[in-house]
């Protein structure tokens, strides 16, 4: 299980961790930082799209996809139903959607751990990860608009308005004072939108493509880039992450107990979900580790994206900080190692 | 040298063209502006993340003084829907 | 729309928290903040060397017009030690 | 605090060097460069495209108020030549 | 002549083109675009250079080179005769000039095509590439100068000012107000230091002359990145291509269905042009088909990057609007193709 | 000698020095540039690491280390006390780090170079980087102290107010107008803070930690980013690093004769130092030569960040003009090869 702890790219998250405890002025420029992300879906899209060109639409690549889907929707649904008892409405809509849907970089460090270890998982997880990001966010989106009329009926509106950050006086930032109400947030339109054209999803779809379209020629010619680099250039942006991770769990202060547990505890929930319906539709031990992986992670990137306009009353100081500083870290170096020596155990 | 306004627009910048395109229909497309800016205000904290999800764009638009409160009409609403900042101040354009 | 003092201060990259700090103690997060500025002062040329040592930040604050003494009181030491620049002006807020 | 004049220049990056070299030959070094500005003027639209080629810069210079005359009558042949805006504007120096 | 269509960074540009399309929230941040665009003109000036110095100047290369200057004349020049009667003479000038000019990443595109089908072009195609850069925007700035004395004496100055994008009261942007005329623009000295310091170009050169000067050792430690990474990162630049055609498409006002014809028809008639000299000087397919690659392409680069201040009286909405949005993708999906493949006919 | 003007890397270094010299608007976005350095720190840290994993500390890795140390208090001495009776202390002072601190990129051009020529050096070297990056600067902080407690007693203070920079009416900058002496800089806590939490510093270390941990298979999969294309972006840095280096040359007005002659003689010096001591200690000529590029090498990375804000009295004009400017590249052109040789002489 500590395994993965001799992996440069996991030892770079931790040195990203402990350069940003120690307040250095390290700093990747963010245009680097979002051209690793990018290289890394382009690099990871193109593989599975190669590997579903080889291999063609299987009755494995069936069955990892539909019960991807189930769960994209069942966790989130879950997330809400358990959190709406402790915290407000919108937040507990917020975070469902985060668990509910998925991160690409866990996908990724899963996917490498899986495959240095002879369990490489099929190219149609890449269409599961596809797909299971955005259920979610419609759901939490349905659910915020809900929230929003019974709040309007029990005439709370006024009540919940500026709780977001730190005090600031109202003459400062001028616009609360005169509207204490915002006016509703994006219509339904808008966000499927965003939803959909999402730049990172978009990227991750059209390298898919382009790796089943380009054939064994084309793998060729782009593999120095999308396997041989893919490590060094991870490990960089794991350092990042590391980094990242740090800054944002100095910002911590609307994430209690109940939250913390709920952001290692979901995963776990997640990923059980996921390996007990894998073993059942009979899945090799990558597939049904990574599907765990997908299970268990929470989106940092397209849920935030989306639900900042979305869902306004919600706090990212509470949804994306969970997902970025708990259960990110949490999945890389417990998570992983664990869903992986379960998997192992149930198929093996 | 003749008077203007300058208005000083941080918006997210996923949503910041339609801000200009709120502009455009103005008919006042000229403007500058700064992508990657972060920033902290009602919305909590905005850019440096590697993803730049909640990056801002700085919008700086120099419209005659009499156009001002049309234009601050237009803004209005979307400031209030998607957030941001919106400063209003005097100049001379040279 | 309200008054306002504008901050633009501009300020070494590495020494930007500390004036973020001390905002936050004034109970004023709320600000802008342009990474990756060049610049020119007293303490020479500043930016455009290939390891940002002497980048600059750019923060904008706009602060209620009451409370622009004692931010500029508590920025003031700041500015002294470590160099920068800030400009005080007046602009409304929309 | 000190009153001072700013002047807030945006121009194609190309011909940025042209204007600190008119502000150098005054005697004013000192200013705030930021780069990899967009925008959209009179000669079209600026910056967003890959090579950088209609990339503006943006030049922040906080001057004496009895030099800001002789500054603008200074820019204003290059401002006619190759485009770009300028405003000038109030502030305090802190 | 499909063929072209399973290529990865070919693909990845159609990617670019329908994520813009959809008006997706992507974004290539400008640094990494420009990093991108340096490191093709480096990796492809290196191989170049490498290429001649282990041939030595050959006598194909001189006569490659010799057409290569001779189309850098006389396109522009046809193309001012064509466009003057219809369109105003600056407009007219500045298109010349991009047309009679080269795109290096068309020409990259067309070696990386070429190279793959076993048609591989000399390296002294890039000493072609880069003295095939400059002649036609000295043509068309004296083409401009000459309309702006015309234009003079029948004192149409004022007519024209203030054509150029949408409509702003003079009042807001000021300028216009007091000055209808504009000053004259760059001095002859200044466009010619523009034009042959610009850092694109100069890149090339040196790069070219590296390639040239540091041997197979040199050559072998370079391989992974000029070579190995190659396809990755311009499939990674093409995307971005794809947006920004994308984006220009939708900004596109200024440029009529006669403006199209000529960006389409022009192409056709530079590379007609250069396989009828190409032939009779006797060069090989894949020379010959890379010679009228470059003949067929339109600059939007260096042409864009002087004129604007050469020539401020042509609207960039028109010539660089047309070599990006129209002529790139036409010689990327069809010219390069049709091009080989008259080659083949010609030669093989 | 001149063996290393075929080297691409350093002809890249000399492209960038012309393309500077013509002022060309080439420019390396600062981000871009920030990433490579960042890059070839994690590079030449992980590459050390791993040799270390794999060698073990041997006793030449502790003897060129202590060496190393020696060196890194030694240097700065020396520095400062030829310094003091020429020019002002706080500039003597800041001068002193800079010889007495090193330069990471001159380092590595080192290391490519030796190991090119089969006198690889050993990972150790690695390390007394790391180690020979600080000393320097603690010791002129203490030296600036010293002169800023004299000065006081003198009462010096109000001549040197205003030194820096062409001159600037007082009214426009106006910070100067009433407080002509500047408050006491940086605390000494603050400073070792800024010293030891430098995010390259700490990059390279992480790296080393990393390598060292990683064992084969972590280097197997980093290998074609740490190696691979290394060649590849170290020419791309030099690029920026000419370019970077011609514009500081058009600022260079505060460096007369005598202090360029120290930038030159210094390095001579501290070679000599490194060659004499590591002659001593038996060492190999790989570990030999790039001692003495580390002796003769001088920082402009870590020592003017820390030293702009702990010793504010000093002019970056001279101290970062000189190390960048004029030592650096006499390193890449000349010094190396003299080393080499010199140590080839001396063990081989
Ligand atoms: N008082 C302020 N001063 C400066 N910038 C502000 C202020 N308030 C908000 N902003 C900027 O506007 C952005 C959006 O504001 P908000 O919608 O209030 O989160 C913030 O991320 C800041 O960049
Ligand atoms: N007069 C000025 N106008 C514009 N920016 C200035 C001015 N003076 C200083 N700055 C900015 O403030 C930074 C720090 O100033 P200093 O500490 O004086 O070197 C400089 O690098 C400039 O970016
Ligand atoms: N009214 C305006 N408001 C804000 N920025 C402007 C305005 N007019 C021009 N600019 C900026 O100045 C640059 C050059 O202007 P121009 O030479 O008119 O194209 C534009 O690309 C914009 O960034
Ligand atoms: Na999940
Ligand atoms: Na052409
Ligand atoms: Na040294």
């Amino acid at each position: 299980m500590v395994g993965n702890l001799t992996d440069p790219a996991i030892l770079f998250f931790f040195v990203g961790l402990l350069v940003g405890a120690v307040r250095s002025n390290l700093e990747i420029p963010a245009p680097v930082a979002k051209f690793l992300s990018l290289y890394l879906l382009m690099a990871i899209g193109f593989k599975g799209g190669q590997a579903l060109g080889q291999t063609g639409v299987t009755d494995a690549a069936v069955r990892v996809v539909a019960i991807g889907v189930v769960l994209a929707l069942a966790i989130p649904a879950l997330g809400f139903v358990v959190l709406r008892r402790r915290i407000d409405h919108f937040d507990a809509a917020a975070i469902a959607a985060t668990y509910g849907s998925v991160s690409a970089v866990t996908f990724i460090a899963g996917t490498q751990f899986l495959t240095a270890r002879g369990d490489a998982p099929g190219g149609y997880l890449t269409v599961a990860l596809v797909l299971m990001e955005s259920p979610a966010i419609i759901m939490a989106v349905l659910l915020a608009t809900w929230a929003r009329a019974r709040r309007h009926v029990t005439e709370q509106a006024t009540v919940l308005a500026g709780v977001h950050g730190p005090p600031q006086p109202p003459t400062a930032s001028g616009v609360t004072a005169g509207h204490p109400v915002p006016t509703p947030p994006m219509s339904m339109r808008a966000i499927l939108h965003e939803a959909f054209t999402d730049g990172a999803h978009l990227v991750l779809i059209g390298s898919l493509v382009v790796g089943a379209a380009s054939g064994p020629t084309g793998g060729r010619a782009m593999a120095p880039f999308v396997d041989g680099v893919f490590t060094g250039l991870l490990a960089f942006f794991l350092l990042e992450m590391g980094l990242l991770v740090a800054r944002q769990l100095r910002e911590a202060r609307d994430v209690g107990p109940f939250l913390v547990g709920f952001a290692i505890g979901m995963p776990l929930v997640g990923a059980t979900l996921a390996l007990a319906l894998g073993t059942v539709a009979g899945l090799s031990v990558g597939d049904l580790a990574l599907l765990a992986v997908l299970a268990a992670s929470g989106s940092y990137i397209v849920v935030p994206a989306v639900v900042r306009y979305a869902i306004p009353e919600a706090r990212p100081s509470r949804y994306f900080t969970m997902a970025l500083a708990v259960t990110f870290p949490f999945n890389i170096v417990i998570g992983i190692p664990l869903y992986h020596a379960a998997a192992r155990a149930l198929v093996g | 040298m003749q008077h203007v306004k300058r208005l000083d627009l941080v918006v997210g910048s996923r949503v910041a063209t339609r801000f200009l395109e709120a502009l455009d229909t103005l008919g006042l497309p000229h403007r500058t502006v700064i992508p990657g800016v972060h920033g902290y205000g009602q919305h909590g904290p905005r850019g440096s993340d590697p993803f730049a999800t909640f990056d801002n764009t700085y919008l700086l638009v120099a419209v005659p003084p009499d156009r001002v409160d049309e234009v601050v009409a237009a803004l209005q609403p979307l400031l209030q829907e998607v957030g941001g900042m919106c400063l209003v101040s005097d100049a001379r354009w040279v």
